[in-house]
């Protein structure tokens, strides 16, 4: 589904984010990205839905190659991806389910729809009762769910969820995971950038952990350290 | 476009009026503030032209004829003169009648000329009119050929002074306007970028989860058009009123200076102000989100 | 107050200027725009009010004494008059010299008047100019009851226009150059107001780190002060060095109108204009930063 | 040092986020404050140093009334916490450097001495490198640490964190402890909001467990989960 060919990214300023990842990621995977703060999992992510451009080599997302995109198609590679941010990048002005529905209405669905859709997907994450109130009103973790919320509520063929139980404690965060394996199971790929060292050692799925930008680790069924 | 989108970008654009509601304030203010400007210089350069035109109308000239014209020469120079190119109006004096009108000049010493009745030394004469001052140079020197015309005069030196001065009303009143035009655009604009500016983050989420740029951008098409609209509204009312009521004011105190209340001139002056209103509010808008689209 | 944040302060404003260097650009661009307009109608009320002042000032009395008034009585005569309150100007006119005036108003048919040569109907007369044209009724009603004076004679109809139309001159200016302030007040504040907005949530980041309301405040304050001294300098030397031109041209080719080139008046206009500048600037910031301090 | 007495706090849209708490910290201690997502963690915190004002009750902080103080006095009283905020609150215009300078400036501290701190305290946090960038150029978990550095620079005699590892991976957040621990060691009182339970069951120290507002557990040397 997704392939880094030699990417490298160096930012404005002169750091080197990424250096030559090489990373296959299949359809239906379920993938921790882990690594010391400052690795480069958020460029890495980044660089999946054209936040940022690789510097040097291709990133190919469904046979298409994410930079040469023409600019009339980012809105609809952005769409097939459900994005959580870890800065969360709610929109300010808008209510917790009108932030949530804004991911369906890009897309053109109807009102009906949207009014169907958003509560369900607002009571996964169990704010239901938070619907009507501005992100500004919302705990740092309540906030941090409004994004997986919409993130999901699209269906997207792809989840990259960037520290997304960074602001929750334990018990949400286990739900949240069973969550996203149910999700995942549905044949939704997932990459998750995470410090969790226990979700990651528990689920015994893919890691791939970085360092100072380069690939140190890709083991299937690993754990948040290097066993070895 | 689906009915669902078009539903959303109303929607949006007013809830975004209503929530940054202090940001909407301001550019109101700011379209009606500029616009008031722009609308009143524009009647007083409308007035001034008026003005103009009416100090230029009244620029005369006076044909002296030969003493001992025939009555029907007179009647056929008439007819020689009228068909001149540019006059609008010739006026036959005699000799009597210029008398009189001297007399009364005079006023209360009109008998300093009491001597001249039995011998007037006045000329016949016409008082030509025409339709530009700036026609009159020619007109005279064409007159003066005419056969049975003795002398043909114009007040030389006001003429020239009174296009002159006429010619700057007009060049500084165009300059006026456009530089006001070109103030109003500026300050609104501005303000309208600044409000999109304060809003660059949200655009930015808004281009990550998807949205196209037309999806983003028509939202804040619409309010900025609401925004010229209601500013532009606003001011065009006030320029309207307060013009009316300015107008009759003058028309009482000043009953002799002739203001410009034509309302096909004061229409299509309002109709122009809203025009540019509603057209810097969409345009200041759509221009503004441009450069933060690019994500 | 420490040094050190003193040096803060000057730092802060700088650099806050460099960073928001976009905002800053708006700021200074709108406080310009505004005050050029509101300088160029200032000198615009300026020089109409000087021209009213011109008109007002050419409307003469003429005093006509009685035939035979020794030459004794005509000096002490123009010494009474002299002594009136508002007299500025008393010229004694001959008989002789009225009819040579008269002849020259006459221009090319001036051999009309030739018969009264020998035996001149005009009587000997004094003109008379006044501070104000308003003075004129009162000052003209005295003359007439002094001995010798036959009688006394003004423009009655046009001194009463001629004060009418003065008068709303300078009332229309006044009223323009108010809502011209105000409006340059409301623009500029606006921009400014909006530029703090955009920077809301600093502002309280910095209160919740102990930050005085005077630390976050004067740097912002400091700003203001040179946006609005940058804006109103810009501003000045359009409207000094525009306005130069603009009188030169007009001296040029409309050598008959006297514009106001007093370096006193522009040097205080423009002073006033920097002051203004400086003021909204300050002030303005020191306002719109006030809400967002409550934190 | 800290004293709150039947402190409730209703927001103005109704949610009642605290609930009759009281609670009494003294100084030099060093106290976890736990509970689920939307428990009131953070408004508690928030309550100290005056961003929320109590709806009932008394926060008294050094024998003085949060609440009734001055404007004038507010401050001085913020001056003496060091908080590290949930949502970082780095000014985004300000280089890292002076960003964490700012809590000196604040406080009239010399030019000499701000040269001087502001390395020192980047280099705790492991950040020397990355002084003179802007928070929009850092990493999430750099981001979290300049926090972290701006907030201890003061010396302050009160340092609440706000979920200070939420964007850390394990290492960093264990050295960052340390960190903590020392200069609660050197006699500064810490209180703690977190959902990092590995930490709170190591470190033995005071717990408190806010549920729905209220206190359900205080707990001397307890760990995340009640044990009972
Ligand atoms: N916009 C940017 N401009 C310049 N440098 C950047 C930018 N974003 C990130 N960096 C730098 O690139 C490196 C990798 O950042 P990245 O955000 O990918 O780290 P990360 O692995 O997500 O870390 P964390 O776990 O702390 O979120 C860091 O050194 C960071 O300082
Ligand atoms: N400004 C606000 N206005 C209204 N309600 C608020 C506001 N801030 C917080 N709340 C509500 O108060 C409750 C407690 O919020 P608080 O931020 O204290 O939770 P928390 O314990 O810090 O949670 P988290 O671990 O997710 O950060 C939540 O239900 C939240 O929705
Ligand atoms: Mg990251
Ligand atoms: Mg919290």
């Amino acid at each position: 589904m997704i392939r880094f060919y030699g990417v490298s990214k160096v930012y404005q300023n002169g750091v080197t984010a990424l250096n030559n990842i090489n990373l296959h990621i299949r359809k239906g995977e379920f993938l921790f990205l882990v690594g010391p703060s400052g690795a480069g999992k958020s460029t890495l992510t980044k660089l999946i839905f054209r936040e940022e451009l690789p510097t040097r080599g291709q990133v190919i997302f469904s046979g298409k190659n994410v930079a040469r995109m023409r600019h009339g198609e980012i809105p609809y590679l952005r769409r097939k991806i459900g994005m959580v941010f870890q800065d969360f990048r709610l929109l300010p002005q808008k209510k917790v389910w009108e932030n949530v529905a804004f991911a369906l209405e890009v897309t053109g669905v109807s009102r009906r729809e949207i009014k169907r859709r958003v509560p369900e997907a607002l009571k996964m994450v169990g704010l239901e009762d938070k619907a009507g109130m501005l992100p500004t009103q919302l705990s740092g973790g309540e906030q941090q769910r409004v994004g997986i919320a919409r993130a999901m509520i699209n269906n997207p063929s792809l989840l990259v969820a960037d520290e997304p139980t960074g602001n929750l404690d334990p018990e949400t965060s286990w739900e949240l995971m069973n969550l996203f394996q149910e999700i995942n199971q549905r044949g939704t790929t997932i990459i998750m950038a995470t410090h969790a060292w226990d979700i990651v050692d528990k689920l015994k799925k893919r890691v791939v952990a970085l360092n100072c930008g380069q690939i140190v680790r890709d083991e299937e069924g690993g754990g948040y350290r290097d066993e070895a | 476009m689906r009915l669902s989108t078009i539903g959303y970008y109303f929607r949006e654009a007013f809830s975004s009026l209503v929530r940054n509601s202090w940001l909407s304030l301001a550019s109101v203010g700011t379209v009606t503030v500029s616009l008031l400007i722009l609308g009143f210089s524009l009647l007083l350069v409308l007035n001034a032209d008026r003005m103009a035109a009416t100090l230029e109308s009244s620029v005369e000239i006076s044909a002296f004829l030969h003493s001992g014209v025939k009555q029907a020469q007179i009647t056929s120079l008439e007819q020689e003169i009228k068909a001149l190119p540019g006059v609008t109006e010739v006026r036959y004096v005699s000799k009597e009648q210029a008398l009189t009108e001297m007399r009364q000049s005079f006023g209360q010493r009109k008998d300093i000329l009491d001597g001249l009745d039995k011998d007037n030394p006045l000329p016949d004469a016409f008082r030509i009119k025409t339709q530009q001052a700036g026609q009159v140079p020619g007109v005279a020197a064409k007159i003066q050929t005419f056969s049975g015309v003795d002398e043909v005069r114009y007040g030389r030196g006001v003429v020239e002074k009174l296009l002159a001065v006429t010619h700057w009303i007009r060049v500084a009143g165009m300059a006026i306007m456009i530089a006001l035009a070109a103030a109003a655009v500026f300050l609104i604009s501005t303000t309208i970028r600044m409000s999109v500016f304060a809003r660059r983050r949200e655009i930015s989420i808004m281009k990550f989860l998807g949205a196209t740029n037309w999806f983003v951008r028509f939202p804040f098409l619409l309010e900025g058009m609401v925004l010229g609209l209601a500013g532009s509204l606003l001011a065009g009312l006030a320029v309207y009123f307060g013009y009316f009521s300015l107008a009759r004011h003058v028309n009482e105190t000043l009953p002799f200076i002739p203001l410009v209340t034509g309302m096909q001139y004061l229409l299509i002056m309002l109709g122009g102000l809203i025009a540019l209103g509603l057209l810097i509010g969409a345009l200041g808008s759509a221009i503004s989100i441009r450069r933060f689209l690019n994500v």
